[in-house]
């Protein structure tokens, strides 16, 4: 039977142009992998929007990473703070892999 | 040429959009479509632009426009967030955010302008496409400088802020086409005009169809906008458009370029200013900046602004005009 | 015209689809630009439609061939429901929902034939896209009376049912351009002839490869069609667009209207029409509604149903001609 | 550290034109803000699909919120009878936000 | 009150032309209902992609299951030696759903 | 021709694409949109190389140079995979995967050739496009025997690879449309000529913009690429490209169409081949085959090959032409 690990699933909706700054920080702690999924719309506190804004300001991408508990939880304190002023929204979750060590 | 411009298929199409966005219809263009449009205008304006230029050679004018262009969009932005601040009532930071978008240019509005203009038999010069690219980034500078930014802000300083401001796509590729077109020229273009050239206008028709769509979805979910910043969206292209043209005539420009250098100063960016402000000035209400620019400003430039700018750069020219 | 009609281009590339999809090729075309063409197609058809009754005016034809129309997609669903429930075997929910789309129309099925009408010298009348218009929705109405739905049922009651249904997009799209082409007549759309006239018939072969290839996979997937309702598919075109050529010679249209009026009766809908039904009678089965208008119905009409309605018109005429 | 709270978050697969009524019924619950999501085919035992459809009638969408036990609970409730008549899938699981006072 | 089950929710992230293959492997362990959804881009060990890949050769799509623990975990010790030859990642999780015999 | 080359839009907006990607601009074409215009690409060369065929006929030389095609995408993989082995010291499994993708064909290289050799008054014959649809598969074949590949690997035995191989979406759209083009004839694609024909080329300058935003995008994340396997990328297409236009050139083919079998030798596949290698090769790298193909081959191509194969075929024809 197939070993399996628990780990950290790590989910951020932000708007497009926000995304390359959330990789980088997602870097700097160590969380180096990670996947981007595409949105359609939605609505949240800041009103409706959906993904036909021209200048792709306002579209939102699913920034998502499995990782340690160490590194989500350093990525939630690192996040925090900006998810109210950038608009953002974080999931935490659990998850199981295979070959736990690629995700440290 | 008011009434005229209003009836012709592109500002239709818009209405026909903003129409069915007013009526909730479901109506909706794929947004990979209309991004795909919205490059190819590019693509086209540019090597128009570039092939015009190509035929006449640098000219004194040319330089004239150019720096008239880049001190608009850097200065524009000054009477702008002053205005915000004190008829709008804006803080410190959405004010300065506006006041950037106010500074640059819409594409599309110079696009559709230029048209307009063309069937007016007032059509600018090649060069103004030109003007046109170096009026984009400046005014996100000042926007950024009245903003008193601060470089160490947490995503900003990663997102590699810069980049997104003076590599901008929209920037690189109508500066790209701007100058193939300048090294191919006219002739050279032939080959490539039935996809560039001939089918521009029914391409402006089907963006222009998307961008009715979508101002009008935004000004009904308006949650952003009050009547101050409304009507500040209104005065806003008017003065700058005004200063625009009296600019343009005092150069010497032709009608048509002083008409555009007023569509250019009186219209506001929504493609490549908000992308840097979301990054930069998050603080600033996303909803209010894509309200104003998008949802009133935009609106109307193409029904009345444009018309009015060529209108008054033709009867400036004759009394103004060195 | 038949074998002729079987060989064109557009038909070519329809089978050139479906051959693919039945070889189980990965071929695709990618979403975003089959709707693309879509909302191009029904932007050009409106325009051309819209420019010629610009032309001719209001005319006694045009106001009988509406009323035929809307007489026909508010009919043709009861002798299809009844159809559809003794020889089809249907439940009444089911056949309901098959009704509807028997009583509105294809557009595609509509270009294709008024291309294919044009090239045998049977052009149909602009006033035609009005009409096509018009049949859109009244058929859906008289479905959902069939079906006895009821209001208060969870879903449709809360998703806006009427707003899918009188404001479907394609049916704001086709009316929009019908009508801007109608304020800017035939010389007013020269300047955007080279997008919405020129390529029409390239543009109708791109999207028809599309069309080969969805048709053809949901009828590898055909598990909600038994050999009644795909029998059914082929008879219910027959009936219906005899009827429609009928009674466009008895009020005195021309061969190509007539005609046009034969291809709108015997079309089926598969873009407004499925997307009414899915939220107001969920329990009907859209693998059934669907395998029967676009992977029985369409084909049929395309290949051999546009060719018939076009022969028969152009035979009843001297006969039943008023 | 960043507080984190346990949340619910619900997933719904419905076809396309069903997902402003299911917007509508969240909202009537109180479930006032959502993220869609597009998805590309699959199989269920309506048969397969493909998101090519021309119609877009049997093209799927993703709807996803985030809310307390007690919403999801109410939502879980609402959609279930109509499950299997709409075609829908309905997927609860848990996951940890940060703001919990946002997800109520 | 709607009653609930829990089960295991499977999500293998791979490059398009495997799909189909993928599909038949759930198949044949009795998986017969997925759906596919789209990504935008990522990075992993073997380097950044961005789904702008004229072959598609390395376009990655996420394939989702919902299924029994049996199942679930037949599925996993069936994909787990492939995972690194073909860069692919499987993510395993809880959910719940309604109707729990459709997903045994 | 070489410098009058590099300085048509085709090639600039190529290298607009890569500047961009290099200065690392967010510059970016909608997946779709480029796929679309992908399979317009395919639908077009098809369609005029039928076209053509259909004037001229089943002809002798049709026969050799299609016979040679084939031979060329069954052969050249030997030597490629013989020199990837010693000069690149790639794996067995990597330098297979390789060499069939440098057996195989790129449909946009050749559809850039043709234009630049059209120009250059050197036009390929029509049925060159039969020879590319040839040219794509037989490599596929030789590369996997070459990689001794197990027919009971998990995924690929799985995976429908033969599929994956024969019933590829662009062989068959290309195949298709070629067919399509021989049964209408010329006057038959009259009425397409204004979507398949005019725009080919400025629909070619959105594309290779394009692929040169992808290309160098790809170069810049190399970490597949050594300098012996990108110094093979620069020497395999010159090799395969010589011989191709000597074999031309000695069966008796005009200077255009021996020049288009070099580009056809000389090119390297990015479409089809990856896909059906990561099913069945899938411990292959696709960096390393995407990044020597795509990143380094293609452009080498387009900005020197090209202009060299027919420059060879141009001189060549003289003494060595039977
Ligand atoms: N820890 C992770 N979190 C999210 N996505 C990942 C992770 N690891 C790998 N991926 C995705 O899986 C792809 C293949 O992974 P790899 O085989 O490591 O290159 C990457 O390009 C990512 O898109
Ligand atoms: N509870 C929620 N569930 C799902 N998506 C949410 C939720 N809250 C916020 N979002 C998404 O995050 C975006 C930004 O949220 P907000 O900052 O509240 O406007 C919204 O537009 C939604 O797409
Ligand atoms: N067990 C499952 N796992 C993942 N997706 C599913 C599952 N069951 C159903 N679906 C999705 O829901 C759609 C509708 O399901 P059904 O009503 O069973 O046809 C299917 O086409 C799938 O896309
Ligand atoms: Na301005
Ligand atoms: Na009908
Ligand atoms: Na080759």
């Amino acid at each position: 039977m197939t070993s399996i690990n628990r780990r950290r699933r790590i989910e951020v909706l932000a708007d497009e142009p926000l995304i390359s700054a959330i990789v980088r920080i997602a870097a700097d702690i160590g969380i180096q992998h990670y996947t981007l999924l595409p949105t359609l719309g939605g609505a949240g506190s800041h009103g409706r929007w959906r993904d036909d804004q021209l200048s792709g300001a306002t579209a939102k991408v699913m920034f998502l990473a499995v990782t340690g508990d160490d590194h989500a939880q350093a990525f939630a304190d690192r996040l925090a703070p900006l998810l109210e002023s950038h608009h953002m929204m974080l999931m935490l979750s659990d998850v199981d892999v295979v070959r736990g060590s690629r995700f440290a | 040429m008011a009434l005229d411009a209003l009836l012709q298929p592109v500002v239709l199409f818009f209405l026909l959009g903003a129409g069915a966005a007013f009526a909730r219809s479901d109506l909706a263009i794929p947004e990979a479509v209309a991004k795909g449009i919205s490059l190819y205008l590019m693509m086209s304006i540019g090597l128009r632009g570039g092939g015009e230029v190509a035929e006449t050679g640098l000219t004194h004018d040319m330089l004239l426009a150019g720096g008239a262009g880049l001190a608009l969009s850097f200065l524009l932005p000054l009477p702008a967030f002053w205005l915000l601040r004190t008829a709008g009532k804006l803080d410190r930071t959405n004010a300065a955010a506006v006041a950037a978008h106010y500074g640059s240019v819409s594409v599309v509005t110079f696009a559709t302008g230029s048209e307009l203009l063309r069937q007016a038999g007032m059509a600018p010069a090649g060069y103004m496409v030109g003007v046109l690219a170096l009026m984009e980034t400046p005014a996100i500078i000042t926007g950024l400088l009245l903003a008193r930014a601060k470089a160490n802000d947490n995503l900003a300083s990663r997102g590699g802020m810069l980049h997104e401001t003076f590599l901008n796509g929209s920037v690189i590729l109508l500066l790209g086409s701007f100058l193939i077109g300048m090294i191919d020229g006219k002739e050279g273009l032939v080959a490539v005009a039935p996809v560039f050239d001939v089918p521009f206008r029914g391409m402006l028709c089907i963006f222009l169809l998307d961008m009715g769509l979508i101002a009008a979805r935004r000004l009904l979910d308006r949650r952003a906008l009050t009547l101050r910043t409304a009507a500040l969206a209104l005065v806003l292209p008017l003065l700058n458009g005004t200063l625009g043209v009296v600019l343009g005539v005092e150069l010497g420009l032709d009608a048509g370029s002083a008409a555009a250098l007023g569509i250019l100063a009186g219209s506001a960016s929504y493609i490549a200013v908000p992308a840097v402000m979301r990054l930069a000035l998050p603080a600033a209400d996303p909803g209010l900046y894509l309200g104003m620019s998008l949802a009133v400003t935009f609106p109307f430039n193409l029904t009345i602004g444009i018309a009015y700018y060529g209108w008054l750069s033709a009867h400036l020219l004759p009394i103004l005009a060195p």
